[in-house]
């Protein structure tokens, strides 16, 4: 293409999507925490910033990120230094990777991964690896009980969200994002597979550390959970790759239950963009509504009724699939 | 190898010891002030609780050893700094019992009135602060907007939003005027809207349910043992209030229900405390039906100078709070005590703690609706 | 230049130091971590063989579930079986070749490791593999066929192993906590 | 957990979120404080300040009532012998350690304190915490000093309700009170009509022999007015 050789095509190819994906979720976490601001102000009858950015308070994320630079970067001596260092990076790697095999629009895919959806599940897990390692290196009590309820809670959550993946793939007969939102042409998902939709925004919630399940920092009982001994640019880590998980899992969720970037009239990217940010939007709402599980409710809610209704889905997406 | 010779010190009580000890406070955000619980936890579950107090301590009772009388009345309102009427309401009895005042039945009313305000005042803040333990975050401004209606009455009648200076020995300080009867009633009307918002958004909710059923769960017989009062004895099943039981003021001539839970646990004391708030509006509402016209102050000696002793409790919000005076026939007291019934509940935790995870910790503090300010007086 | 080469000699270093510091780390969940990598550039081997699904199922088996249960176990066991010795304060230079000198830290998984590595290189360079034989974007069928078809008793063999491994699991945990 | 459990529990779940979507809907009550500025109800105790008549006479006649009626002992008072009486020299409140709690008020026999609603003091250091008689002067002149064409009411009118019982029929008490509600002063206060510290001898200290000649008062005896310090 343009007369550039295929190999050189492609690394550049490459190189703009990781460009577009890192920008995209840094803008992403700007956005996603004056929008959380903004909601939760409305919610509980307040307006949220509105100073830095008159009037709606635009820019006050945006000075954050300015404070943040230009803060402490601390590490306590007692930490386990290069476990301590490395840790935020990962989950924000994770999530960037996530964002490898999301279509944007017809064509408009990353990486068109034939087991996208796999992938999608295969990079979450090294969010939680990272988490992790920001509890046990802070070498604090509170974080490493952060990083204890990190290790329990992911497996319970994993594995019903797993499923549910599954029962969309079986239901659109393949495990290629691109196909996915193709088969939901007509009907998007989240009508023939309700109950597949539910377990996963559930398991998503988790996924991102959101309130009801939002144990591993749980500021009233961990202070402030794994992140607790980090400062500055490498706690703005944290704060992106938590927004981005949120946006992510979002993102994901309306790509295989609400049809991804179809959509009349707008744009492929505009319709995604806005399916995305409305799920954003519901967490949020969620967030600001629910109080928070204790760890053992969320062991057993995923043991013993997640997992079952999701084998329970996928029996009877099997069964429906192979009558007709 | 360089970083595999390094060790990672995790602080342990002692070597070999499968708990891991942590401080649970002062600094922590759910320890409603200045508490320090030193908490010995088995992964995530508790095996004890140390209460550690003190970090508030101003010698209430010493101090008062050394101003007159009516200079006590503003050293009660910050025990309880969320229910100043009710601390001063103690202290007003125990000067006037030791005094022999008789207070006009004006006085009386204002007082019901505004002890009961006070009431749900200091319940709201309870029920946000709840709440907010538990990671909704919502509750708690809802509750901090009623408390605002409520704040408005406050400071209209008296002039100051939370620590009043409102009661004197032998009367109260000022009438209520119609600024003050308005005011009120904006906040009655907002209570009943608020009590059904609160209990859709957050009574019914099966999350707050599963985290607070059988959470710190107190018989009637380890309740009175333990010498608890208040909705922390009433959760329990003791139907015991000092309103209805041994009444002070004019709460015989009013009409309002005990309410009582059953397993005494977190949920019962929840439930009760919320009962509780309904039942202070139906008191409201009678004493602004039954308040006569007349003064406000009563006759006091010029001079105090008492002699003797006297002891009075009054029912607060979080249990009784009582106060034991003794005279000497100076201005100043001889001795003072004060009785706060946080202080008690505290040694509850202890109680409670094994076995229970971290999580639980933050809703049995929670649940005794402690105010470090009265525990360490 | 074989750049498929270069990668495979850089991902195989990187896999044989993972390995190493598994074997030697004095600190299990460096251990832990270490083996999470190690299993990380497998998968990056396997992505060299466009073997795409096998690298995905990789991470997500091993790091996603195995290593985050090896976490979870150090987390569940008493804490002093997780602290480590005391902090050696000598010199790093020294203490490195002291490692490397003793048999226990060094020579033997030294010597293991090259080992491993001349039989590694010896295969990639007989072409043992069928490299770039598979169709790209269609193992995942063949895959799920064979296993359901040809290689379905031995499928089953393994799952009946991992179940009882899972009992044997909750037994143990049951006792334990009487 | 049955199913008609997890039904209801979905549906009270709802019903939460139902509530919290409709209060979205509603306006904000957020106060923007700094930009609108907060009030306080009528007769706000913020900061008790001293009485200064628009002639620049204080009412204090330095009987130490509310020396003795302060609590924590915050308030300290000069005193200097003029004609053979006592009259105040200097007033010194530490408004950082203020109960507020009135009692200084209540306790004066004569109306010379009162509470200011004052409560935006906040500053970094606690010297600016130190009120002395000016400073006090200036506060009370910045809440109770009449507006432009306005007649002055003499204080205890304007917070008659919280002022202690007996003071609150809203007629001042004392004798030299009385006379000087009686008289009526009506003053525009100088420098523009806005803050009355500027030229006039408002902030300025007054020799009490002036002020006295200035208001043709008597000084009533202070030991009665000891005695009803004690009582308060």
């Amino acid at each position: 293409m343009f007369g550039i050789p295929e190999p050189w095509w492609s690394v550049i190819r490459a190189v703009v999507w990781a460009l577009f994906i890192i920008i995209f979720l840094a803008v992403n976490a700007i956005v996603a925490v004056w929008l959380e601001r903004k909601v939760s102000g409305r919610i509980q009858r307040r307006i949220g910033p509105q100073r830095v950015g008159r009037p709606i308070g635009w820019a006050q994320t945006i000075a954050d990120v300015f404070k943040l630079l230009v803060k402490e970067d601390v590490r306590a001596e007692a930490t386990d230094k290069w476990v301590f260092l490395l840790a935020p990076a990962i989950p924000f790697a994770a999530i960037t990777l996530m964002f490898l095999v999301v279509p944007w629009g017809k064509n408009l895919i990353p990486l068109n991964l034939n087991i996208g959806l796999l992938f999608v599940v295969a990079v979450t897990s090294f969010e939680v690896l990272g988490l992790f390692m920001a509890g046990w290196g802070s070498n604090n009590k509170w974080a490493l009980l952060g990083a204890m309820r990190t290790a329990a809670a992911m497996i319970s959550y994993e594995l019903p969200m797993v499923l549910a993946i599954l029962a969309v793939g079986m239901t659109a007969g393949s495990l290629n994002m691109n196909d996915v939102v193709n088969a939901q042409s007509r009907v998007p998902f989240i009508l023939i597979q309700p109950v597949a939709f539910l377990i996963y925004y559930i398991a998503s919630l988790a996924e991102a550390n959101r309130t009801p399940f939002d144990f591993t920092e749980a500021e009233s009982e961990l202070v402030a959970g794994a992140n607790i001994e980090y400062s500055g640019l490498r706690w703005a880590f944290f704060f992106l790759a938590e927004y981005g998980s949120l946006v992510g899992t979002s993102a994901i969720a309306a790509t295989l239950f609400l049809g991804g970037w179809r959509g009349p009239i707008l744009p492929g990217p505009v319709w995604f963009l806005i399916k995305t940010y409305l799920l954003v939007y519901v967490a949020m709402w969620i967030r600001w509504t629910l109080p928070r599980v204790r760890i053992d409710q969320l062991l057993d809610f995923g043991w013993k009724f997640l997992l079952p209704l999701a084998l329970a889905d996928i029996a009877v997406t099997g069964i429906v699939l192979a009558l007709l | 190898m360089p970083d595999n010779l390094r060790s990672t010190p995790i602080t342990m009580p002692d070597e070999g010891a499968r708990e891991l000890v942590v401080n649970m406070g002062p600094q922590h955000p759910s320890t409603h002030g200045v508490l320090r619980v030193k908490i010995t936890l088995n992964g995530e579950t508790l095996e004890a609780a140390d209460p550690d107090i003190g970090y508030l301590h101003r010698c209430f009772e010493k101090i008062a050893e050394g101003i007159t009388y009516p200079q006590v009345m503003p050293y009660t309102d910050r025990t309880d700094y969320v229910a100043a009427i009710t601390d001063e309401w103690a202290y007003a009895l125990a000067a006037e019992r030791l005094l022999g005042v008789e207070v006009p039945e004006r006085a009386e009313y204002i007082r019901v009135i505004m002890g009961e305000v006070q009431r749900l005042l200091s319940h709201l803040i309870w029920f946000g602060s709840f709440a907010m333990d538990m990671g909704a975050v919502t509750p708690f401004l809802y509750a901090w907007r009623e408390r605002e209606t409520g704040y408005d009455f406050m400071e209209t009648v008296t002039g100051t939003r939370q620590l009043y200076n409102f009661l004197r020995i032998g009367g109260v300080r000022n009438d209520i005027d119609d600024d003050g009867w308005q005011a009120l009633d904006r906040f009655l009307k907002a209570m009943d809207q608020a009590l059904i918002e609160y209990d859709t958004l957050f009574t019914k909710n099966p999350i707050f349910e599963v985290r607070a059923k059988g959470i710190g769960p107190l018989s009637a017989e380890e309740a009175i043992a333990f010498g608890a009062s208040g909705p922390v004895l009433r959760g329990s099943g003791v139907a015991r209030d000092l309103r209805r039981d041994e009444p002070y003021s004019v709460y015989d001539r009013l009409d309002f229900a005990v309410p009582v839970g059953s397993s005494g646990d977190a949920y019962d004391r929840y439930l009760v405390r919320m009962l509780e708030m309904e039942q202070s509006l139906r008191i409201i509402r009678q004493a602004i039906k039954q308040i006569p016209p007349g003064d406000i102050q009563g006759k006091v000696p010029k001079a105090m100078k008492p002699t003797g002793e006297a002891y009075a409790r009054v029912e607060a919000p979080k249990g009784e709070v009582a106060c034991y005076l003794v005279g000497n026939g100076t201005v100043n007291p001889y001795r003072m005590h004060w009785r706060s019934p946080c202080f008690t509940h505290l040694q509850l935790l202890p109680h409670w703690a094994p076995g229970n995870l971290v999580a639980d910790m933050v809703v049995l503090i929670g649940t005794i609706d402690i105010i470090l300010g009265e525990v360490d007086r | 230049m074989n750049w498929q080469l270069v990668t495979f000699y850089i991902l195989g270093l990187v896999i044989l130091y993972a390995a190493y510091r598994v074997v030697t780390s004095a600190v299990i969940t460096h251990a832990a971590l270490w083996l999470a990598v190690a299993l990380v550039g497998v998968a990056g081997i396997y992505l060299q063989l466009q073997a795409e699904f096998l690298a995905i199922i990789q991470v997500l088996i091993y790091v996603g579930a195995i290593v985050t249960i090896i976490i979870f176990a150090i987390m569940l066991s008493p804490l002093r079986e997780i602290k480590t010795e005391e902090k050696d304060r000598r010199g790093g230079a020294t203490r490195m070749g002291r490692a490397v000198a003793s048999v226990e830290w060094g020579l033997a998984p030294v010597a293991a490791g090259l080992l491993f590595a001349l039989g590694m290189t010896w295969a990639y360079s007989r072409q043992a593999w069928p490299v770039g034989s598979v169709p790209p974007g269609l193992i995942t069928e063949p895959l799920g066929k064979s296993l359901m078809t040809t290689y379905l008793l031995p499928f089953e063999v393994a799952s009946v192993l991992l179940l009882v491994a899972m009992v044997g699991a909750i037994v143990l945990a049951i006792r334990g906590q009487k | 957990m049955k199913v008609a459990d997890i039904g209801k529990a979905a549906v009270n779940i709802a019903k939460g979120l139902g509530v919290t979507f409709g209060e979205q809907l509603k306006k904000p009550i957020t106060n923007f404080y700094p930009d609108t500025p907060a009030t306080v109800k009528d007769g706000y105790r913020g900061v008790p300040v001293l009485v200064q008549l628009p002639t620049g006479e204080f009412t204090c006649t330095a009987c130490m009532a509310c020396v003795r009626a302060c609590p924590i002992g915050i308030i300290q008072l000069d005193t200097v012998m003029v004609d053979r009486k006592r009259a105040m020299d200097e007033f010194r409140l530490e408004v950082g350690r203020c109960l507020q709690c009135n009692l200084c008020v209540e306790s004066c026999n004569f109306d010379a304190l009162v509470m200011a609603p004052e409560f935006e003091l906040a500053s970094y250091t606690r010297e600016p915490l130190v009120l002395y008689k000016n400073d006090l002067a200036k506060l009370y002149a910045k809440y109770f000093w009449p507006k432009e064409g306005e007649e002055h009411h003499f204080p205890a009118r304007v917070t008659s309700k919280h002022h202690a019982p007996g003071a609150g029929t809203g007629t001042p008490r004392g004798p030299r009170a009385a006379k000087i509600a009686q008289t009526g002063v009506t003053l525009t206060p100088g420098g523009g009509g806005g803050e009355p510290a500027g030229k006039t001898p408002v902030g300025a200290s007054v020799p009490a022999e002036s002020a006295r000649e200035a208001t043709g008062t008597t000084r009533p005896q202070d030991t009665g007015a000891q005695k009803a310090g004690e009582g308060a």
